[in-house]
């Protein structure tokens, strides 16, 4: 597939139908790669990469990226197509300077998450089949693919891609995740457990905002929380209180845009599952407004934009829940 | 057991909201076994929503309805009362314990000349 | 502790329509309606208005209990208002139950203009419900307390 | 040299804890290691290092500086501080032990600052061998030794057995207060682990990275590069990179509104940010590329120019890890490299 | 720093028995930014005003909290006041410390305890208060009625007579609308076209009327009392300044089959057509979809006959830009689709009609001349089958429609009882679930058709109607007040079926920014108060596309209509709500969420030229709100997510503000 892609942006930067490519670049070790952009044929050659390691979402990039002179060639996979749709439905990418390549995805690892499964000192990492090899300072050691992923690729929810002007490879399909579980789970239990669930997770929070500004949803051009003048602007939480303050309006405002990319859990430092708080609002507003899901219709009325007359009434949470 | 107990049963079992019924008998103008039933379709919905359950259970009414379905796709309420009559036929059933029809049994009962409405129609009013 | 509990006065912020409640609540003055003076109303044009920065920072502050007054569905002064606010809340206060906070001490409460009696009980039922629960813990932020 | 059995950890722990205040770190919900103060239960991580560092314990993420109180027209001017109390930090890794004395550059230069400096007047390091460092570990290019951390008291653990060696008066009293359950002995046995590690620290892929020609010298040269560009490309402008850095010591200070008066606390900034150093007419640095280089630039240009040839960075490799981006200061230098030679 | 007053009202003993009055005010005093604090028995009075009035010019006052009744009583008296000293009006805040404190509270101590705290949070939301001037806004001396049917000729003359220009648009060739399709009207009987066509004429006649016919509206821009309308004016192919409506023309025509709209496809008209005899305009217009010289090139015979030399083929579309003041909607509705009716046999007898098409049916200028036929054989019908709510009061979305139609049982009434009166030999059953008929003189005609008339009304429905190989319709239908299922051989059955709005109102609404219900009906700005109005400010209702309605009723809600649009045109200028959102460009996102909420369309999007904090420039697409059309109500400012989208008078910070003050511990 990199071939390919490499063969395809090489061939339309040279016929000036796109001035640049945006993609993945090869870093230090084998998980490192970091999302650049590439102007030559050379730079491609050079360190342009797609691999089992390429999780973040390009997407956000096209706000800047889209707003140059000059076409962008963006390669997509499934889930980033939702997000990259999602901002086009809310005019922040220019979509005429987008040249949009859909790419297939078997799902993305990370560093940490190699790590987290007890993978120390990496060196190099290789993917055969289904089966991982990992080469460390202490030894090589393999793994089942799956149980490298991280939890967003195990519960994916579409391999199929929204929106692109091409695509490489097959289009896959909207699939049944269980992506919902956990927010289930969680509903069932009392609500002490819940608060000390969350607060043994939000305690952690260092606000470094790297789940906000990785983001495809949030690209506000100012951000309440970077606002003096918002009164509830914060640099650092100095209460458990903006804990989580700045976790729940930081989900009230994506929610019905999120399209549950899974870009906040993946980057958090402190490993963080701050999906869940978007997937409660993903949940709850296909529950109570009927199945939605961002990123999916551009003309779709986002759920928080629309209304009908027979809501439920907000005293429906009483009597939701596993906590009668 | 109580009345009520069988009419919150019937209503579970059959999904149905009495209470959107606006009494226009559509359901009873079209239904082709109507002359054949001491109980007429809108009876049916009127009478459980009342709890009058001990003349409904009595009656043959309940195997005359041919479940055609005809009056849960004409009702301009959504009641379906078809899926009433068969609740209330299942609870009759459910009450004397027997199941007269098990999927099994079927094969060994099929005549080349039987349409397969009347099967599934069968399986529908004799097992539980 | 009995004492203690008995002597708790919870605070309680009323964000209220100015077109429906907040007359409703001027009914249930002119109509010499009692409830408790724990309860302070806020203005707002709409309920549609209410922001949950609002509710949070109302609980940062010190807030036992929040309640939202709006017009009745379909009677909104600006016509739809209330069904945004509606479904706003409804997400907020499911998400704040979803972290483990109570979720009796936020409300939503639609009030018509003529309804003093409804608003007057409903502060009643609220202060109650709130006074009940004791002081906010799970959503307060120290530095305010003292 | 003294040691202790592994078993008796936990008794030496309690010993400790009850006279003064002890931080280890343990393992979170997350299974990320982190410093929690110490209480029956807790045990060690064996994690190589803790997410956050240890500079926490001398220049916390928020910290209050003074309150005012509002009564009325009146303002009342309070000093919140109260008594430090003593504490102790157990299992600091070499290169966070390191970054002490770079912070220390920072607050206890003149002015001093009194805040951090009671900190760490208060405050015992107990440092720990490394045995097993990862690809990201560069400390070695910065002179830090992680078989041989240094603190006031620095220890090893080898097998059954946690050896402790005492540096400072600080760490002798620490070692006396712990005499009763300690024995003499366990040079060979550090020795051995010593040259263990090391044969893996010579393995370390990044432990050639060269850091010639940065510095002052190539001040204006490594300012004006415009490799900058390409670097800052991907950076998203979060501070994670930052807040786990255990030498970056910017912060903001900020006013808080009680309601009755307000609370003036200082907490971390990020140069990562686009507010950092706002002032009256707008930020000075106006693109992340310009944000960026100031962070990088810092660590390996500004700061060893006023610090005799000091890094502002010990290889610690947090950032390696956590940047959502993959970028960090090892990136930066490899790409820098060129432009001085 | 503001300099703020504070003055507490005792309202006599109303607030002064359970709040210490002077307390309040003392305690206020301390307030940072309070510079003067008084209490007086009566704020209200001249005496109280002067107060104000003096302390505000005496202590150089920037802002005033008046602890006092609601201020629905008398925020504007203050208001007023206030700026009598020369202080901006919207510097005034009040802290309602009789309706919500004084007369619910009978403990004196919490009620000067509450008191206070109500006191500090108008005084925090004081210092957050900016001086606000309310705009002003031109009107265009000229209404525009969208719809030529009853109610939009109603309303265009009531306009007219008030001495204001109204264009009529009518996408039709002819305005008078459905109602130039009904025989008789109930509950009179009187002649539909007699009643009918004197108002058509009234219209042409009228000079301050202009009738744009075979028109559509085709953009709206603007707001209350400067609306940019676009007109497109269908091509006729004919000289409407020529033509005579003499109808040489359509006689002459050789395309002789075009299926005839206006008596429902029932039979045929030329290609080149008058609808009917009093249409008006009563002009021809050519129907390009079948006529030969505009399909082939190959006839010109009406251009041959024409001796006003009227025909011109070479027309085009023409767009007509005009300004209005105010805009009425008036578009009616029609009867809905049956096809998904297939138990009623509507799509396989023609025997089967609606009641629209029983109209024509009956009507004397229709395709029978007035004498009742089946369509099928042209015979005489014998037994006649009317069946009530076809579609409507029906859960099925797919089906009909969840709404009662309000108008069948009445001329259902009316048809049965005609058929009785002209053809005493007939059977007429009408088969009914209720018969609706509050109205004046409607239920004494329903009882007529049946006492009088013998009408048999059977409480049930139609469950099958068949048609036999003789011709006979086989109804099936259950009577359920006799409990048994009825068979009925009828000739014609007729469905009463549902009406909706016209199916243009959608795109209209959007184009008006004027919200409509899951029905498609325009919402009214309050469904009690304000019913002819639409939320959008400078938009009217008239008629059934505010939801179903009979003549009577139309023409009433036309005339209302009519009053509002003059009360808005008969201003000269109109004064702007200074409460109104504002955006922060450099915040802005251009994401279009507030767009999407704003219930009266004031929010439009522009790209704009920035300089951004790189030095570049950049193109941004931002929001602008129009203060003219917004209303305040703060929808906007949630839906944003950056914070950019704000309420002057209810900001984000004053409300903040008044949280703290109300939560601040003691």
């Amino acid at each position: 597939m990199q071939e390919m892609m490499i063969a395809k942006a090489r061939e339309l930067l040279k016929s000036g139908a796109v001035q640049r490519v945006l993609g993945w670049k090869a870093g230090e070790f084998a998980y490192d790669v970091e999302p650049a952009v590439f102007e030559s044929a050379q730079e491609l050659e050079k360190s342009f990469v797609y691999n089992d390691f390429c999780g973040s979402n390009l997407s956000k990039y096209l706000i800047a990226q889209s707003r140059k002179e000059g076409k962008t060639l963006v390669f997509l996979k499934p889930c980033d197509t939702y997000s990259f749709s999602q901002l086009l439905a809310e005019h922040r990418i220019v979509r005429e300077n987008v040249y949009a390549i859909g790419i297939p995805c078997q799902g993305k690892t990370d560093g940490e998450t190699l790590k987290g499964k007890g993978f120390t000192g990496i060196l190099s990492a290789q993917c055969e089949g289904d089966t991982f090899t990992v080469h460390t300072l202490y030894g090589d050691k393999t793994a089942a693919r799956a149980d490298v992923l991280p939890e967003r690729c195990l519960n994916c929810k579409s391999k199929k891609h929204m929106i692109y002007d091409e695509l490489l490879g097959e289009d896959g399909e909207v699939l049944d995740s269980h992506r919902f579980d956990m927010v289930e789970k969680l509903e069932k239990m009392t609500p002490d457990e819940r608060f000390a669930f969350w607060r043994g997770e939000l305690s952690r929070c260092i606000r470094c905002n790297a789940c906000r500004n990785v983001c495809p949803a949030c690209t506000c051009e100012k951000c309440v929380f970077d606002n003096d003048a918002s009164g509830i602007a914060q640099k650092a939480a100095a209460d458990s209180f903006e804990e989580n303050m700045f976790h729940i309006i930081r989900a009230f405002h994506v929610a019905g845009r999120c399209t549950d990319c899974g870009e906040c859990s993946r980057v958090c430092p402190q490993n963080i599952p701050l999906h869940l708080l978007n997937r409660k609002f993903i949940k709850d507003i296909n529950e109570l407004y009927g199945a939605y899901q961002a990123g999916e219709d551009p003309d779709a009325k986002s759920p928080l934009t629309d209304y009908t007359m027979n809501d439920a009434e907000p005293g429906i949470v009483y009597h939701r829940g596993g906590n009668q | 057991m109580s009345k009520e107990f069988d009419r919150e049963q019937i209503l579970r079992t059959s999904g149905v909201n009495p209470r959107k019924c606006m009494r226009c008998g559509k359901c009873s103008a079209t239904c082709p076994s109507y002359d054949e039933m001491e109980y007429h379709p809108h009876q049916f919905v009127y009478m459980v929503e009342k709890g009058q359950l001990d003349e409904l259970m009595a009656s043959k009414s309940i195997y005359k309805c041919l479940s055609c379905f005809a009056c849960v796709e004409r009702c301009p309420r959504g009641v379906e009362p078809a899926r009433l009559v068969e609740a209330v036929r299942l609870q009759v059933v459910r009450q004397q314990g027997n199941n007269h029809l098990k999927a099994n049994d079927i094969p060994a009962l099929l005549d080349d000349d039987l349409p397969q409405q009347a099967i599934v129609t069968a399986l529908r009013k004799y097992s539980k | 502790m009995q004492n203690e509990m008995t002597t708790f006065k919870p605070k309680i912020v009323a964000f209220c329509c100015n077109w429906c409640s907040y007359a409703g609540a001027d009914l249930a003055g002119t109509n010499r309606l009692t409830y408790p003076a724990d309860v302070k109303i806020i203005r707002v044009p709409c309920s549609c208005r209410v922001n949950p920065m609002f509710i949070l920072r109302a609980f940062q502050r010190g807030a036992d209990g929040v309640i939202i007054c709006g017009c009745h569905p379909g009677d909104c002064h600006y016509t739809t208002g209330n069904y945004y606010a509606r479904r706003r809340m409804t997400l907020l206060f499911s998400m704040l139950d979803f972290l483990g906070i109570e979720k009796e001490r936020t409300r939503v409460e639609w009030v018509s203009a003529a309804e003093g009696a409804k608003f007057a009980a409903t502060m009643n039922d609220f202060v109650a419900t709130v006074t009940k629960l004791g002081e906010n813990k799970r959503l307060e932020d120290l530095r305010c307390k003292k | 040299m003294k040691q202790l059995s592994l078993e008796k950890l936990n008794d030496l722990f309690a010993l400790i804890g009850q006279t003064e205040a002890l931080y280890l770190p343990v393992d979170d919900a997350a299974g990320q290691a982190a410093y929690r103060r110490w209480q029956p239960g807790y045990t060690l991580s064996k994690a190589l290092n803790t997410v956050r560092s240890a500079k926490d314990f001398f220049f916390p993420q928020t910290e209050n500086l003074v309150d005012f109180k509002m009564q009325g027209k009146s303002i009342e001017v309070i000093d919140p501080r109260t008594e430090q109390e003593n504490f102790v930090l157990f299992g600091v890794r070499a290169c966070d032990a390191r970054s002490f004395s770079i912070l220390d550059k920072v607050f206890l230069a003149d002015p001093v600052d009194t805040y951090y400096q009671s900190r760490r007047e208060h405050g015992t390091i107990v440092t720990l061998a490394c045995t097993r460092p990862e690809e990201t570990c560069f400390c070695t290019v910065f002179g830090i030794d992680p078989a041989e951390p240094a603190g006031d008291v620095s220890c090893w653990i080898e097998e059954n057995t946690l050896f402790m060696k005492a540096n400072t008066p600080k760490g002798d009293a620490l070692l006396t207060l712990a005499a009763p359950l300690l024995s003499e002995g366990g040079d060979d046995a550090v020795a051995a682990q010593q040259a263990a590690t090391r044969s893996v620290l010579a393995r370390l892929p990044l432990a050639k990275l060269s850091l010639d020609g940065m510095g002052g010298e190539s001040m204006l040269k490594l300012f004006d590069s415009d490799k900058w560009a390409e670097l800052s490309q991907a950076c998203i402008g979060c501070g994670t990179c930052t807040f786990v850095c255990p030498t970056c010591q910017c912060y903001d200070i900020k006013d808080f509104n009680t309601g009755d008066g307000v609370r003036r606390f200082r907490c971390w900034d990020s140069c990562m940010y686009s507010d950092f150093t706002r002032m009256a007419h707008g930020n000075p640095r106006l693109t992340q590329r310009e944000r960026f280089r100031q962070r990088f630039m810092h660590k390996l240009v500004y700061f060893p120019a006023n610090n005799h040839g000091e890094y502002g960075c010990v290889g610690c490799g947090r950032c390696l890890s956590k940047c959502p981006v993959s970028m960090n200061i090892v990136k930066v230098a490899k790409a820098l490299e060129g432009e001085v030679k | 720093m503001q300099r703020i007053g504070v003055f507490v009202c005792w309202c006599g003993s109303n607030i002064a028995a359970t709040v210490d009055v002077a307390a309040v005010s003392d305690t206020l005093k301390n307030e940072p930014g309070v510079v003067f604090s008084t209490n007086y028995q009566y704020m209200c009075s001249e005496s109280g005003q002067n107060i104000l009035k003096d302390a505000i010019r005496d202590y150089q006052l920037t802002g005033v909290v008046i602890c006092s009744c609601s201020p629905r009583m008398h925020e504007a008296t203050f208001r007023k006041a206030a700026a009598a000293a020369g202080l901006n009006p919207y510097m005034v805040e009040i802290a309602n410390i009789r309706e919500q404190c004084s007369w619910i509270h009978k403990d004196k101590a919490a009620g000067t305890e509450k008191a206070i705290i109500l006191g500090r949070a108008a005084i925090a939301k004081v210092h957050l208060n900016a001086p606000l001037t309310a705009g002003e806004s031109p009107v265009t001396k000229r209404a525009l009625v969208i719809g030529g049917g009853i109610a939009g000729i109603q309303t265009a003359l009531d306009i007219a007579e008030a001495g204001f220009e109204v264009d009529i648009v009518e996408k039709q060739p002819t305005i008078g609308g459905k109602m130039t399709q009904l025989d008789k009207t109930f509950p009179t009987l009187d002649c539909a076209a007699c009643i009918l066509t004197p108002k058509m004429v009234d219209c042409a006649q009228n000079e301050n009327i202009s009738i744009y016919a075979y028109s559509e509206v085709e953009e709206v821009k603007g707001f209350v009392g400067n609306f940019h309308v676009k007109i497109r004016k269908k091509a006729r192919y004919v000289d409407t300044t020529k033509c005579t409506g003499c109808g040489l023309c359509t006689e002459k025509c050789p395309v002789k089959k075009v299926s005839n709209e206006f008596n429902l496809g029932l039979d045929n008209r030329r290609a080149v057509y008058i609808p009917f005899a009093q249409a008006v305009p009563k002009v021809a217009t050519i129907d390009a979809d079948h006529c030969n010289m505009l399909k082939s090139g190959k006839c010109g015979l009406c251009a041959k006959v024409c001796t006003a030399g009227a025909i011109d083929y070479k027309q085009k579309d023409e767009i007509i830009d005009r300004e209005y003041g105010a805009i009425v909607v008036a578009t009616g509705y029609q009867p809905i689709a049956l096809d998904k009716y297939d138990e009623f046999a509507y799509s396989q007898s023609k025997d089967v009609v609606t009641s629209l098409e029983f109209e024509r049916l009956t009507n004397a200028a229709g395709p029978t001349g007035g004498t009742l036929l089946r369509p099928s054989d042209g015979t005489h019908p014998h037994t006649l089958v009317f069946v009530q709510c076809v579609g409507s009061r029906c859960e099925d979305d797919g089906r009909g429609k969840s709404y009662c139609s309000k108008i069948c049982c009445m001329y259902t009434a009316k048809h049965a009882m005609l058929v009785r009166e002209k053809y005493p030999d007939t059977e007429v059953y009408v088969f009914y679930i209720d018969v609706r008929t509050p109205g004046k003189n409607f239920d004494e005609f329903y009882r007529r058709a049946v006492e009088e008339y013998g009408v048999h009304y059977i409480k049930g429905m139609v469950g099958k109607v068949a048609p036999r190989a003789d011709g006979k319709l086989m109804v099936q239908a259950c009577d359920l007040l006799a409990n048994e299922q009825l068979h009925i051989e009828a000739d014609m059955v007729i469905l009463a079926a549902a009406i909706e709005p016209d199916p243009s109102a959608r795109h209209l609404a959007t184009m008006l920014t004027a919200s409509m219900d899951t029905n498609d009906f325009f919402t009214e700005a309050h469904p009690k108060l304000r019913p002819v109005e639409s939320p959008t400010a400078g938009i009217f209702l008239s008629g059934v596309c505010q939801g179903p309605k009979d003549i009577p009723e139309t023409v009433s809600q036309a005339s209302a209509a009519a009053a509002k649009a003059i009360g808005l045109l008969a201003k000269n200028k109109l004064t702007c709500n200074p409460c109104v959102a504002h955006s922060d460009e450099w915040m802005c996102n251009g994401c279009s969420a507030c767009e999407k909420v704003c219930p009266y369309g004031a929010i439009t999007y522009m790209d704009k030229e920035f300089r951004m904090p790189d030095r570049t420039t950049a193109i941004r697409r931002v929001a602008s709100v129009n203060p003219a059309v917004c209303q305040g109500c703060g929808a906007c400012t949630v839906a944003c997510p950056s914070g950019a989208m704000d309420l002057d008078g209810f900001s984000n910070s004053q409300i903040m503000a008044e949280v703290d003050a109300i939560c601040k511990m003691k």
